[in-house]
Formats: structure tokens, C-alpha cells, sequence
């Protein structure tokens, strides 16, 4: 299906590995030199950081969506799950009433931020269950839990958007802001969150028996399991994993626009699905790597920004999306997919 | 006098705070009224809506209080209200069809947006490049909205509209395209905003580029959080919509219908004044969508 | 090539045994109580039909799966494996009958998938590569460790199991058909690996459909039949017809070749030549005449080109040049449906991959290729459909309970037998079938051949493919050797296995 | 995966056959028997016919879904198809203006139907080109397709919706409101397009060497292929189809609301996909069948409805709605799916 890196091979980064990842790198470059092209504004340091940290947002949901997809499965609910995450983490930020003790709890605001990890790395969890031990198939299962998911945020906030994350002073849970807001060496933290996910899901992937066990059982799983890889723990983990990165990216985006709402993050699944696609993974299963859902997130990304920057209506931004995706896909097929036996 | 029969109320998205206190204020008075009374939300689609509308049918609902999706859309679910019998009060949007519904209270949106764009004016100057937020395409409100603000801004040479994008009256898109927008056109000023929730993803996004004091952004709604926004001085003003007052008045009509055969109204459409929220009077606000006069 | 057993070695130590053991899949009862010892240091051998049970009995020694009843015995005392991992830290070992390896993976992380190396930083991959440069280097192969699985050969993939259950270093290790993709020299090398192990003390269960092969290895050999043991004995009290005997009660041959009249050419191949995706010829500038009631055997090595040859006839890859020819008529550029409708059907390689749809019932399987001899107007009649799918079972004597069986149901030589079935269904003039033997059992073998040679009887043209030499010797009047995508040999049905062997390049030694 | 019909049965209709089509059939009375305590509104006549002419968009939509499903494939498209062959048909209603002639043809409603199913078979058909040529995986293309198909039906519109569709009699071409209003003995014609549209499936399925080569392909394409049978032709005709109903789900949905808008149908692909799996049909291909799927859409339908004939708040009718996907689905598996051999 691809000709990306199919599993842990030795690491270092090279020209050559790049220009391997193909047509998501090519697109990359096309579309900043058009961009670049067609206005003054678009290549610029700042314009290129706070891109970034547009795509920090879907590139966390892809790299959870890549272990999901590397293992043969598909993960529809993460949309909803970053939207709960953020209401849960709004919640919390708002203190937690505790009714028999007649005190409001306010969590500071680093166990906020574990507590609603916690709870997207639970619903993630929760679909790896239905998967793996009652063999819902994938879609269907998350398909299931993207409805709950969404349908419970609501519920939580009847619906309304929580305004105030900023915390206060005296109840020492201030910070909340820190993710979206703040700056290390310049750049923004959301983009240092994704580097630092996308860094450790590489090294997961390639360096660790982990990693190895799921691209065996993404490429295939009967054979994984009879040499004793434990594809279910395994199953579970990309699940739990992708729905706490879920809970990662509705952090983020909660910090950036400082409210949290129930209705955040629809349809994002399926951009991020686009991302791992555009990036080389192949859907069956077993191939794709950190490095092209990289690139595929910054092609989506770059891409919108940039047709926006041009002002190209929001009509125009819809047809282009789509044609994008579907042409960096058939640039792989035509290039490698023809002549070849099939497997 | 106590009231029987169940009144339909359809609202578009509870998920914005305008339309959840339109369909809670329509409950409370329809239950004041003595009547029973269901929320339903379309959510801007006009086949959910038509399926909402059949259910109120066969709920043998006694009035419809409707927020319709679409201004076209919306006339066949209207319709087949009304030819089940059902009397059809919409609120907030309009349809483009006069006969149909008993009544139509919607704010004055021209009205709104040129008080909006006047205060815009006053607090960005005359002169200098903007940008515009631009709402939902699909509701009459968002095109009215902006040629209200342009008929205003039109008047000042020197100002610029450097860009305009539709943000689906979205907080998060809203954010997104600001960041855009601002990249594109470093030296804005000002931004005006067709709804809330976009002006406050606008605001997230200059307070992040720290362009917050040189950036002025004018709201529309008078939601909560922009009246917080407004308090906090991050926001100019906002466009209260009284939208707690038509959708009470939408289920006041529709009891005097029922009881009396007629609204007590003479037109069909009725426009509500909108109110501007400033930082003069922001304090007045009692509870959502309410300003103390 | 065979050894002599040493002496009193039957008495030597049972080290893994079966006691009573039973397994049933629902209704399906695969074993009914059987007992099983394997000895150290020695080469237990299984034999029995399709679906006797072989297969089941080794997952359940190596605790794939768990038996329904009865005991697992090791070394003399009662054990109980939740999976093959609990199996394998106590030493014991398997070789899978299906390929089990991830072909997205290197051999490398296939060998050690599961059971990775570990260092500090991570999976030691440096240690694991070396050691996988070793296992290669004794099992005489030229695999590169970082190879791709996808891109080696049914038989590379095949060696790549073998060095994955050698790198465990277990004192018991099975192998359920380890050489049925794998080539006579291979093969060699697999024995030698094997005769070095037993020596140092580890025991050997092997089962293969290749009887005369397996007897040169073995030490004892083990019947099976219907779930149940039937025979076992010691190698110097057992011949090949005790073994067919044991097996299947009676006394199978494979056939000789029948007398029909040979008519005209029903196919002819002229100067083809197919490449592979890079551009390389596989098979190469090749010409043959097939005539109307011959039958003939194709017999080469692994990657001779045989399955390129016949897929390419059937159409479903693409010639760079050369004419195939159908009666009289040029068919390169007819789709595969048109070739079947006039009368070239192939019977593929792999029945799993290529042949069967396991979705749909026997009959469906059966009914598949010859829609269009009951369609009537837009329908198909289900009557019409019902009588071709009762005849077809009733020719190829596929054993089944009806037509509506699921067709995962039916073991494996009956599947093929299905396979058959369907095409011979479509009234073809010419049949290729790709190594129509392979992995089904010797009652089955006589039996496919007995209903190409009754084809042949009635003018149909039968080609069809070999890595076994025994086979090329019953039923075909004609034999061609192919090595390196040319014939380097044709021979007619009076030849000998010596100089088969010699013109497909096969070292005869041993 | 599944016990439900997996291939052309003799035909016949029994209850020991619906009772083997399981858990939807279940679902759906179990569904109808506790909304009917509920309310004394919801088993009436009249309310059956409402919402099964509510159904009929999402079966209509899923009948085509079927065949790619059989066919191991998705279809994420007909949403966006829908919307556009609504608005062209809506564009048509308004007149074809030709510049060049300077005049305005208005096609009467018979002509505007066959080009409006025509465009959604031709975009469908644009699927199965790119999945069956060009190597596309199915997931992929029809995404693009539908982001390219949702721009297209905004750009024609500029956002807006027609409205005007009933013709004018002096036009002569009334009428485009029977689809949607008229009824034929008392049923909706919605419904007896859906019928139409169902029985005609369940025949191809059942009874055409086309239905046989359609699960055929979808349980082992290549030996499908080694078979005969035109996989690719088998493709393109699934998606083609898919299209087609899609165009004619968009002109009932029109036909019901008089007006055709580009935001029509959005998501509604993921009910369609739900119906199907719900109904019993294995998203890995070749095991399914039309009245699983019916029941499958039936009892998405009627719950909804009925969620909202008692009066439940929308956000738990989400939650329940991805509760009964998931719950329809487990039972399956955990009645057929443990022990047995996997497919
Ligand atoms: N998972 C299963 N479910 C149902 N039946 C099974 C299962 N596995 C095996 N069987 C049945 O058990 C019987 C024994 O199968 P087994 O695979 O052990 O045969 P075998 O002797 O290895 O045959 P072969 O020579 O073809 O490999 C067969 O009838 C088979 O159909
Ligand atoms: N998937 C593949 N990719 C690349 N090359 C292949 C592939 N499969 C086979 N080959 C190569 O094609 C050549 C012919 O192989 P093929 O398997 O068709 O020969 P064969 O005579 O039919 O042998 P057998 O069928 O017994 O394996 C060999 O050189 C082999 O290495
Ligand atoms: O008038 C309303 C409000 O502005 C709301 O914020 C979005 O939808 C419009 O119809
Ligand atoms: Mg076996
Ligand atoms: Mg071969």
C-alpha cells in the first residue's frame, strides 16, 4: 500500500527517509510555495507558529488516531471525546461541589489536567473494551461512544459553554491558560505538547517491544497472538491511548479559546483520520509511521490557513480539503499501488 | 386561568446559550400558563426540523413555538404545521413566507446592527482596516446583520474592510479564522462580529497574538460570556437581542390564540428593538439575555 | 538419506505426552481421546488424513488451545497451558501449518515478535539481527534480517517460520508441515537442522503430508484417523504401506496415465514471456502445445514460474509478450470471465487466497464461475442452480452435508476438491490446475487425480503443476520441467525421478 | 460475525427467518413496546406512516450503503450527494438559464428527476472510478468526495436554499411535491419509494448473478476474480448505485421540506452506516442482507421518533441513540461472535 516506514526500522532522520514519505512531503512544500506565492503574510515566522499551533490540535488527535489505525482499527470518537474532556476539565475549573461535605473542591490545576486525562484515557478505554473482548467492530463501537460521549458533555453542561478557566489567585487554581497561551523559546506551548507526543510516539513505535507488537498485530493479528503478543492489552492500549490524547488536545484547545463547550471537536475525527491517510498509514492495518501523520496534519492544516490567508471563500476551503486528500492518496496508489501483485 | 395541551417549542441548538435561554424562557411561561411543554432542537437541520414537526403533530401539540433553520427551508415544515392545525409562532428567525405562522418575533436586526456598528465606530475610530465575522449563510440574520454594518460603516471612507470570513456562528471557527485573518492583515483594528461566540473565539485568538489593545471587537447577542467579556473590558459592546423577551411574548400570543382565536396583535412580524450592552451599562444585566430597565 | 534408529531408543524417556486427550468444536468432534508420547532426543512423525485431528492435537500440545478433555503429561507430571506463551517458557515449541507472520514486518521482528530482546535503550535490535544472520546462516538461506516478509517467497516465508521456532532453543519442538512450500534442497537442510537437534536431546514431533519424505526423519510414526489413534510403531516396523494403510484403510495409488485420443491442440502458448514488477522476465520466451485429451505436468523448484505461466494463461496477470492461443484463437487481451466462458479455467495455488469464498456456502462456492449456465433473463433459477451444485458434489465426491454447508466446514482436501468442482463446472476444454496437491492428503491426492484423468477421458486438456516428483509420475502423459521461467526439459511418462530432479536443477543428493 | 442471511436463500418469507435476522428484529419491537406505554400517541396509524416516511431517507440511503458494504467497501459521501442532487434539483426547478441563447428552460419534474439521479450516480460512480482504478481505499476516496460534493452543492447555492420547487402551471413543471406529500392508498409515497427501492435490492441480491458476484467480491475479491466474476464492474456499480440513491434520498428529502438546501444530509452517512451494521451486515464484506438493513433503519427511526414523542431532552436521545448502536451490535457478538472461528 505505501512505501513509509512499515515498522521500527533504525532510526535517524534522513533527506532520504523524507523524500520516502513522498507525496505528503511534496504536498507540504507545494502548498507553503503557493501560499508563499500568493501572499506576503503567509511565509512568516509568526504566521508559520501560529499555524502550528492550529495543526498542534489535530496532530495530537492523529497520533492517537495512528495507533488506532496502525492496529487496524478506526477511532470515530475522538471528536466527542476531546469536547467531554474539555467540559469535564471546565467543570473542574468552576470547583466540584461536593454536597455531603457542603465544600466546593477547586482542584489545582495540574490535577485538573490529570484528572481529565484520566477520563478521556477512560472512555478510550471503554471502546477498547467493546472491541477487544466483545468484538464490536471498531466503527461501530466508537461510532457508539462518539454519540454517548457527546451526549453526556451535554448533559453536563446543560449545553452551555464554560467561560471561566482562568481560576483565581485565592484559590490557588490559576495556570489553565498556560497551555494555550504561553510561549517557550517562542514558540507556543501547544506546539511543544505535540512535538513532545509525536516524539514519544515515535520512539514508542520504533524503539519499544510495544511498538513491535503493534504493527505485528495490526499486520496481522492471529499471527501476533499465536507468538505470544498480547494483542488485546494491546487493543486496549492504542484506545485508552488515543482517547487520552483526545483529552490532551480538548486541554489544549480549551487553554487556547479559554472556554470550554459541548459541541467542540465535531467532525475533527474525521480530520484526523485524513491526516494519518494523507501521511501513507494504510487502514488495514500495520503500516504508517509518526513521521507522515506529521506531514499529512500539516498539509490539512497549512492548507485551510492558507486559503483562508488568501481569502478564498469558506465554500472554496471545503472543495479544496477534499480534493487534497483524495489526490495525496492517488499520488501513492498511481506511484506504488499499480504493476505490483496485491496482497 | 389555567390552560390544557401541550405546547411544541423547537429551538435550534441549545448548545449556544441564545438559543437555550429561548427555549427555556418559552417553557417556563408556557408551564406558568398552565400548559405542558417540550424543548426540541433542530440544530439547523430542516429534515430534523420536519421530523420534529411531525412529532408535534402527532403529539396533538396546541401551538408550535418555532425557531425556524432556514429561512427558505423552514416553509414546509411551517406548512404542514399549519395544515394540521397547529398555530406556528416563530421567534428569533424568520421565514421568507408571510401568511403561514400567526407570528413572527424576531428582533430588529437592522436595527441592532446599525447601533452595534455605531458603537464599533466610537470605539475603534474612522479610520483603519477591520475584519468581519460573518455568521451561519443559511440564516437570513447573519446577511441582515452585515449590511446593517455596512450601510454604517460604509459612511467612514477610511475604513477598511480588509477581510471577511464565515465562522458558522462557531467559537471555535471563530478562533481559527481570526488567526488567520490576523496573519493576512497584521494591522487591523477592529473586528465586528455578526454573533457572540465568534467575537469571543476572535478575542482568544488576539489576546493569544497579544493584539487585544490594538484589536477592538464588537459582539452581537448579549450572551453571558460577552457580557462577562464586556465587564472584563476585552469586549467593546454587545447587541443584546431580547430574546428572552419575544420568546415569552411568542407563548403569551399563542395562549391568546388559543383562547381567544387571535394574538392580540395586529402584524405578523414583529420586530424587537435590540439594546446595546456597553461597559455603562453592563451591570444591569439581571440573568441571561435580561437587562434591568 | 535415512538413518538408522538406534537400538532400544523406544524406551527411551517420554518427555511430553497426551492422555485421553479430546476436542470438540461444537458437534464437531475432532478428537475423541487420544494418546500421544513424544520421546527425547527422537522424531515422532504424525500421519493422517485431512481433518483427522494432527493439527488440533499439536495446537493442544503447544497450548494454542485447551483440550475439552483428558491430561497434558510433562515430564511425568500433569500440566495445564492457559496459552503458547506458558507452552513455550516451559520449552516447547511450534511450527504453525498456516503461515503465521506479519508480512508488514521484517524477519528480523517476526523471528522475535512477542519475545523481544530487550536493552536499554528498548528492543535490542542490533543482538536480535545478529542472531537472525546466524539461524539464516544454518539454515543455508540468503535472507536478509530486514527484509520484508511481503517480499519473500511462499518458501523464504516458510524458512522464516522454521528459524523463528529454532530461535527459541526449546526442548520440545513441533512442526505441522513445515516443508510443504519448501524445495527438495531445502528440505535437505531442514533434516540436517533436524538430525543435529535430535542429537542434542531435542524431541521432535513432524508431521507432513509428503510421506515417503517424512519416513527418511522419522522415529516413530503416529497414525491418526477420525480423531483417534489407529497404529503406532517404531521406524524399522513401518514402510509406506503400512502408513496408507493406517491412514486410510486401504491401498491408494495415484492413478497411471489414462488412455484417451488425443485430438487437436486445445491450447497453445507461443514465446511468452511475463515480467514482475520490476521489469525481470519469470517466465521467459516459453512455448507449449496442449492437445484435446492430454494431460501434463509441469515440474519445477519454487519460483520455476509455474504460477506466473498459469495465471497469465487464465488472465489474471498480463504477458509482455507472446500469444496464447484457445482453439484456434488469440485470447491475451480477453478478461478473465471470458476466458472461462470459452472454455480455460485455472484452478489456483492457494484455495484459501484464491479459490474459495468463505462467506458463502459450499454450494455457492460450486455455483460460482457457471452463474451464467442458470441464469434465465435477469434471474438465476434456483432450480437449475440446485441441480448443477448436487451434480457437482456427486462428481468430485466432495463429502459434505448439502449444498448449504458453510464451506469452512469441510477440510481441507474437500475444500479443493470444491475448487475443482467449480471450475470443471463451467465445462472447460482446458484445466490448469496450480499444484493441485498440495497440503491435501494422500486418499484425497488419488481421488483429484483419478477425476482429471476420467476429464481427460471425455477430450479435456489438463495441465497442471508439481513440486513433488512422485506426482508428475501417475497420471500425465507428458512431463515439462521449468527452471528459471524457461523448459529446460520434456519427457514423457517413462522417465525417471533421478532425471527430473536433474533437468529442474535440484541438487539429488543424500 | 453474523447469523443473518449471508447470501441469496431460497427465497420465502418466514418468521423463523426474521427471527433469525435476531437482535434489530427484537430491537424494533422491543423499541415500539415501550414507546407505546409511553405514549398514547405513538401506536396509532397515523404515526407509524410519519415516521416510517421519516425512515424512508435514512433507508433509502441505506439500501445503497448495503451494497457497498457487501462489497467490503464505504460510502461516506451520500450525505454531501444528497445535498447537492437536492440543490440541482432545486436549480432546475428554478430554470436552466442559457446565456448564450438567451433563454430560460424549465425541464418538466419527469426530466429534472432522471438528471438530478443521474448527477448522483455520476458522482458515485467518480467513488467506484478512484476506489476500483485508481487504488483509492474506499474510506479515503469517498471522504474527499464528500468534502468536494458538500463545496460544490454550497458554491452553486452561494449557501443559500431554493425554496421555490413547486413549479409553476405555466411552466409545466408542477408537480415535484407529490414525492414528498402526495399518498398512494393511504401510504406516503416516500415509504413506496423506499419499498420500491428495498424489494428491488433484495431481488438483485437474491436472485441476479449480479447480487451472487456482489457477495462474491465482497467475501474474497481475488478469488471472485480467478471465478469470472467483473470485480471491478461490481465495484463501480455499488457506488454508482449508492449515488444514485443517494440523488433519490435528496429528491424525497426536497420533495418533504419544498426546499433544497447545500447543508442537507450532513452526517447522515453515519446513519446509514449504523442501519446496515445494526441490521446485521459485516463491514468487512460479502454477510448482510436488505431486511436486516430495513430493520436496521427501522429501529434507528422509530427510537428516535419515539424519544421525542415522550419528550426526551435531545441530549439524551444522542446518548441513546450510540447506546442502541452499540447494544444491537454486542448482542450479535456476544450470542454468534465468542467461541466460533473468526472470519
Ligand atoms: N476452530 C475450529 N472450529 C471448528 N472445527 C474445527 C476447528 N479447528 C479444526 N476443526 C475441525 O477439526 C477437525 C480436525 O482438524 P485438524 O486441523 O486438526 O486436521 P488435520 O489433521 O490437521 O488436517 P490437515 O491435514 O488438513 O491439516 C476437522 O474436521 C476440522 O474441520
Ligand atoms: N510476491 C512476490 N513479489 C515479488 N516476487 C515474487 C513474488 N512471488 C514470487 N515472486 C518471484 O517470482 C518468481 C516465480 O515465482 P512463483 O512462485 O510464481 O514460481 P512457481 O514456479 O509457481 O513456484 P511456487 O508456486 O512453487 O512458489 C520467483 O523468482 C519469485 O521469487
Ligand atoms: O440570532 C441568533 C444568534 O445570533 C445566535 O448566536 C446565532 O443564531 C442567530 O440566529
Ligand atoms: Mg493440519
Ligand atoms: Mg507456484
Amino acid at each position: 500500500m505505501s512505501a513509509t516506514t512499515t515498522a521500527p526500522k533504525q532510526d535517524g532522520f534522513s533527506i532520504g527517509r523524507l523524500l520516502l514519505e513522498g507525496r505528503a512531503f511534496f504536498a507540504l512544500i507545494a502548498i507553503i510555495a503557493v501560499f508563499s506565492f500568493l501572499s506576503p503574510n503567509y511565509f512568516t515566522v509568526s504566521n508559520f507558529l501560529i499555524m502550528s499551533s492550529q495543526v498542534a490540535i489535530y496532530g495530537i488527535l492523529s497520533v492517537g488516531m495512528l495507533l488506532v489505525i496502525l492496529n487496524g482499527g478506526i477511532d470515530l470518537s475522538v471528536g466527542s471525546i476531546l469536547a467531554l474532556c474539555g467540559v469535564c476539565a471546565g467543570a473542574m475549573m468552576q470547583g466540584i461541589t461536593l454536597d455531603w461535605a457542603g465544600v466546593i473542591l477547586y482542584p489545582p490545576v495540574w490535577a485538573v489536567v490529570v484528572l481529565t486525562v484520566a477520563v478521556g484515557a477512560l472512555v478510550g478505554a471503554l471502546n477498547g473494551v467493546l472491541i477487544a473482548f466483545f468484538k464490536v467492530p471498531p466503527f461501530v463501537a466508537t461510532l457508539g461512544v462518539m454519540y454517548v460521549a457527546r451526549g453526556v458533555a451535554l448533559l453536563m453542561t446543560n449545553g452551555l459553554t464554560y467561560n471561566n478557566l482562568r481560576g483565581q489567585e485565592a484559590l490557588g487554581n490559576t495556570g489553565f491558560n498556560w497551555l494555550g497561551f504561553n510561549r517557550l523559546w517562542g514558540i507556543p506551548i501547544s506546539v511543544i505538547v505535540l512535538a513532545v507526543v509525536a516524539v514519544l510516539a515515535g520512539l514508542m513505535l520504533s524503539r519499544s517491544a510495544f511498538g513491535r507488537w503493534l504493527y505485528a498485530s495490526g499486520g496481522n493479528e492471529r499471527a501476533a497472538e499465536l507468538s505470544g503478543v498480547p494483542t488485546r492489552l494491546v487493543k486496549i492500549t492504542v484506545y485508552t491511548v488515543s482517547g487520552a490524547l483526545a483529552a490532551v488536545a480538548g486541554l489544549v484547545l480549551a487553554s487556547q479559546l479559554t472556554s470550554a463547550g459541548p459541541t467542540a471537536g465535531t467532525t475533527y475525527e474525521l480530520t484526523a483520520i485524513a491526516a494519518v491517510v494523507i501521511g501513507g498509514a494504510a487502514l488495514t492495518g500495520g503500516r504508517g509511521g509518526v513521521r507522515g501523520t506529521m506531514l499529512g496534519a500539516f498539509v490539512i492544516g497549512f492548507l485551510s490557513a492558507g486559503l483562508v490567508i488568501i481569502g478564498v471563500s469558506s465554500y472554496w476551503q471545503t472543495v479544496f480539503t477534499g480534493a487534497v486528500i483524495v489526490l495525496a492518496v492517488l499520488m501513492n496508489s498511481i506511484q506504488y499501488g499499480r504493476g505490483g501483485r496485491k496482497s | 386561568a389555567s390552560a390544557e395541551g401541550l405546547i411544541t417549542i423547537i429551538v435550534n441548538d441549545p448548545a449556544n446559550p441564545y438559543w437555550f435561554t429561548e427555549g427555556e424562557v418559552a417553557k417556563r411561561t408556557a408551564e406558568e400558563l398552565g400548559y405542558t411543554a417540550n424543548v426540541a432542537a433542530h440544530r439547523g437541520d430542516t429534515n430534523t426540523e420536519s421530523t420534529l414537526v411531525d412529532t408535534a403533530i402527532t403529539n396533538q401539540s396546541v401551538a408550535l413555538i418555532l425557531d425556524p433553520a432556514n429561512a427558505d427551508g423552514s416553509v414546509g415544515a411551517v406548512q404542514k404545521a399549519v395544515d394540521a392545525g397547529i398555530p406556528v409562532f416563530l421567534v428569533n428567525a424568520e421565514i421568507n413566507q408571510e401568511g403561514l405562522a400567526k407570528a413572527q418575533l424576531v428582533s430588529n436586526n437592522a436595527q441592532g446592527a446599525a447601533l452595534g456598528a455605531q458603537a464599533w465606530v466610537e470605539a475603534v475610530g474612522d479610520a483603519g482596516n477591520y475584519v468581519e465575522l460573518f455568521g451561519a449563510p443559511s440564516d437570513n440574520n447573519a446577511q441582515t446583520r452585515s449590511n446593517g454594518f455596512e450601510t454604517v460603516l460604509t459612511q467612514y471612507p477610511d475604513l477598511v474592510k480588509v477581510g471577511q470570513e464565515v465562522a458558522n456562528w462557531d467559537r471555535t471557527q471563530g478562533y481559527q479564522k481570526m488567526q488567520s485573518l490576523l496573519q493576512a492583515n497584521p494591522d487591523i483594528i477592529g473586528v465586528i462580529s455578526g454573533n457572540d461566540e465568534m467575537a469571543l473565539g476572535a478575542i482568544a485568538a488576539l489576546k493569544e497574538a497579544g493584539k487585544l489593545e490594538q484589536v477592538k471587537v464588537g459582539g452581537f447577542d448579549g450572551s453571558p460570556d460577552a457580557v462577562a467579556a464586556v465587564k472584563a473590558g476585552e469586549m467593546q459592546y454587545t447587541v443584546l437581542q431580547p430574546v428572552a423577551v419575544f420568546a415569552e411574548e411568542a407563548v403569551r400570543q399563542a395562549d391568546n390564540f388559543i383562547k381567544n382565536g387571535s394574538t392580540g396583535v395586529d402584524t405578523e412580524k414583529q420586530l424587537f428593538d435590540c439594546i446595546l450592552i456597553n461597559a455603562d451599562n453592563v451591570d444591569q444585566m439581571t440573568e441571561p439575555f435580561t437587562l434591568a430597565q | 538419506m535415512s538413518r538408522q534408529t538406534q537400538g532400544g531408543s523406544d524406551a527411551r524417556e517420554v518427555v511430553l505426552a497426551a492422555r485421553n486427550v479430546a476436542k470438540s468444536y461444537g458437534s464437531v468432534h475432532a478428537l475423541k481421546g487420544v494418546n500421544f508420547d513424544i520421546h527425547r532426543g527422537q522424531v515422532t512423525t504424525l500421519f493422517g488424513e485431512n481433518g483427522a485431528g494432527k493439527s488440533t492435537l499439536m495446537k493442544i500440545l503447544s497450548g494454542v488451545i485447551q483440550p475439552t478433555s483428558g491430561q497434558i503429561v510433562l515430564d511425568g507430571r500433569p500440566v495445564v497451558f492457559a496459552n503458547a506463551n506458558e507452552a513455550r517458557d516451559r520449552g516447547i515449541s511450534i511450527i504453525h501449518q498456516e503461515l503465521s507472520l506479519a508480512p508488514n514486518l521484517s524477519v528480523r521482528d517476526n523471528i522475535f515478535m512477542g519475545r523481544e530482546l530487550r536493552g536499554p535503550m528498548g528492543v535490542d535490535f542490533a543482538e536480535e539481527e545478529r542472531q537472525v544472520r546466524a539461524l539464516m546462516e544454518e539454515l543455508e538461506e540468503e535472507i536478509d534480517p530486514l527484509t520484508p516478509v511481503e517480499e519473500l517467497r511462499l518458501g523464504q516465508q516458510q524458512i522464516v517460520e522454521i528459524a523463528r521456532a529454532l530461535s527459541v532453543d526449546s526442548r520440545i519442538l513441533i512442526m505441522d508441515e513445515p516443508t510443504s512450500a519448501l524445495s527438495a534442497s531445502e528440505v535437505e537442510v531442514l533434516f540436517k537442522v533436524i538430525r543435529d537437534l535430535t542429537a542434542k536431546g531435542v524431541s521432535i514431533v513432524y508431521i507432513s503430508h509428503h510421506l515417503e519424505e517424512a519416513l527418511t526423519i522419522t522415529d516413530h510414526a503416529v497414525v491418526l484417523r477420525d480423531g483417534t489413534m489407529t497404529a503406532y510403531a517404531p521406524r524399522a516396523d513401518i514402510d509406506l504401506d503400512w502408513i496408507v494403510r493406517n491412514m486410510v484403510g486401504e491401498n491408494y495409488d495415484l492413478g497411471s496415465p489414462p488412455d484417451s485420443d488425443k485430438r487437436g491442440v486445445a491450447l497453445s502458448i507461443r514465446n511468452l514471456s511475463v515480467p514482475d514488477a520490476t521489469g525481470k522476465d519469470l517466465v521467459r520466451d516459453l512455448s507449449l502445445d496442449l492437445r484435446a485429451g492430454e494431460i501434463v505436468c509441469i515440474y519445477g523448484l519454487m519460483g520455476a514460474g509455474r504460477t506466473e505461466l498459469l495465471e497469465t494463461c487464465a488472465g489474471r496477470l498480463r504477458a509482455s509478450g507472446g500469444e496464447i492461443v484457445l482453439e484456434g484463437q488469440e485470447i491475451s487481451h480477453l478478461s478473465i470471465a471470458e476466458r472461462i466462458a470459452r472454455g480455460l479455467a485455472l484452478v489456483p495455488e492457494d484455495r484459501q487466497r484464491d479459490g474459495l469464498v468463505q462467506t458463502m456456502s459450499v454450494g455457492q462456492n460450486l455455483s460460482l464461475a457457471s452463474i451464467r449456465n442458470f441464469t434465465r433473463g435477469l434471474f438465476t433459477s434456483s432450480r437449475a442452480e440446485r441441480t448443477l451444485i448436487e451434480d457437482s458434489i456427486r462428481s468430485v465426491t466432495v463429502k459434505t452435508s448439502g449444498g448449504g454447508a458453510p464451506i469452512g466446514s469441510l477440510s481441507g482436501g474437500n475444500q479443493q476438491k470444491v475448487v475443482i468442482g467449480k471450475m470443471l463446472a463451467t465445462r472447460p476444454k482446458v484445466i490448469m490446475l496450480d499444484e493441485p496437491s498440495r497440503g491435501i492428503d494422500i486418499g484425497a491426492k488419488a481421488e483429484v487425480f483419478r477425476l482429471l484423468a476420467e476429464g481427460a477421458r471425455q477430450g479435456l486438456a489438463v495441465l497442471y503443476s508439481t513440486s513433488e516428483v512422485s506426482e508428475c509420475l501417475s497420471i500425465a502423459h507428458r512431463i515439462i520441467v521449468m527452471h528459471k521461467g524457461r523448459i529446460s526439459a520434456e519427457f514423457d511418462s517413462t522417465v525417471t525421478k533421478e532425471k527430473i530432479m536433474a533437468a529442474s536443477g535440484e541438487s539429488v543428493a543424500a
